[in-house]
């Protein structure tokens, strides 16, 4: 089987995100090889709430904190993530 | 998902998971919530979590926590809407070793408020509400109002 | 004379004493008594106090973190016939702050342990009987048989 | 009235010193002035078994720990106490 030319991630948008974007998560489809930043960089075009976004959130794969140059593979879940605030 | 609750934290209960007779030192945290935040009198608060990942990072606190120190832990965050004096975080470690429970404990706070994703979302006594954000000036954001 | 006391120490009722709606961080101690001590098994254990001084320099440690500390301090110290697995003594530290309430709690336990008049005088599962005596070589001093 | 010649304290056995001296109390009559270290030095014509007490005990006049050469006065009391294990 060839390797996948793209993949569909779910980006997910925690507390104050949900608030700007209006919404708790969107599906994303990238060309592959994906990376959180070429996840984040499409993200305006499918959702135009998300430019109010800040350019550079924190973000989650898979339910742990990575760096934008994380590889992105089909089926992951992205969470925006806004300053922690627990405790 | 042990680790976020929606219930009232007890902490005789969070004793009794790790008390043991040879761990003569406990050393408790209790993070409650306060009735003023940045100048402004607070009438409540929501805490929303990102449950799936906070529960991750709680075990993995509490995983490094036991790795470091010969310690035994108990850790809990509320989760849902709390009112002035709730506890939102317990944290409870037992050692055969002051020293160590204490160290322990500060770790176990200290990475929690760091890394485990949960956000505060604070209604005031003048109606206004906004998301606790520690990177912004004045350490909030405003949020749309409640009802909208 | 209310540092010490010979009821069961309930670390709800002392965190009672020094809450308030602008201290947001609570740490505790709480010492228990251990079922084994320098490699023997311990059945019960009796605490005895110079019960004047005793008070006298609880209060004067309590004032001492007060004006070190933003900090409201509870503080109890168990006297009697004590149980493997009962509460010897609790502190209560609470303030606006982690920190300052990690510190304070710190500072109280170190100089009770330091200054305050107790002495316990352990039962062993042999049926020997011991001074806890932290200077001593083995941490304990022969105390005549119990009945004597 | 001129200064009294002679002081009475009360001399406090705690804990294993009681034990090992049989008795919790004892009232000692010295020469004033009077320190603690005086004190302690008449103590064993008093009572016999005190001889079996560490030479330098820690000491507490009137609940107040102190030195050997902490003056006493008449009516206080004196009080030996072993090293300290609360907590």
């Amino acid at each position: 089987m060839p390797p996948a030319k793209s993949i569909t991630v779910t980006v997910r948008f925690l507390a104050r995100y949900a608030e700007v974007v209006g919404r708790e998560a969107v599906s994303v489809t990238a060309s592959a090889p994906a990376t959180v930043e070429s996840v984040l960089s499409q993200l305006g075009a499918v959702l135009p709430s998300a430019g109010a976004l800040p350019p550079k959130p924190l973000c989650a794969r898979n339910f742990r904190q990575v760096r934008g140059n994380e590889p992105l593979l089909d089926g992951d879940e992205l969470a925006l993530l806004p300053p922690m605030a627990g405790g | 998902m042990p680790f976020l609750t929606e219930h009232r934290l007890v902490l005789d209960d969070l004793a009794a998971e790790v008390a043991a007779a040879d761990r003569g030192a406990i050393v408790t945290f209790v993070g409650t919530v306060r009735d003023h935040h940045a100048g402004r009198a607070v009438r409540r608060l929501d805490y929303s979590a990102y449950p799936e990942m906070a529960e991750s990072e709680c075990e993995a606190i509490v995983a490094e926590a036991r790795r470091r120190w010969p310690v035994a832990v108990a850790l809990r965050h509320r989760v849902g809407q709390l009112e002035i004096g709730d506890a939102a975080v317990a944290i409870v470690v037992a050692s055969a070793h002051r020293d160590v429970a204490f160290e322990a404990c500060r770790f176990v706070i200290d990475e929690v408020k760091r890394r485990v994703p949960i956000w505060k979302k604070e209604y005031y006594a003048d109606g206004s509400v906004a998301w606790v954000d520690p990177t912004a000036a004045g350490g909030t954001v405003p949020a749309k109002a409640p009802d909208a």
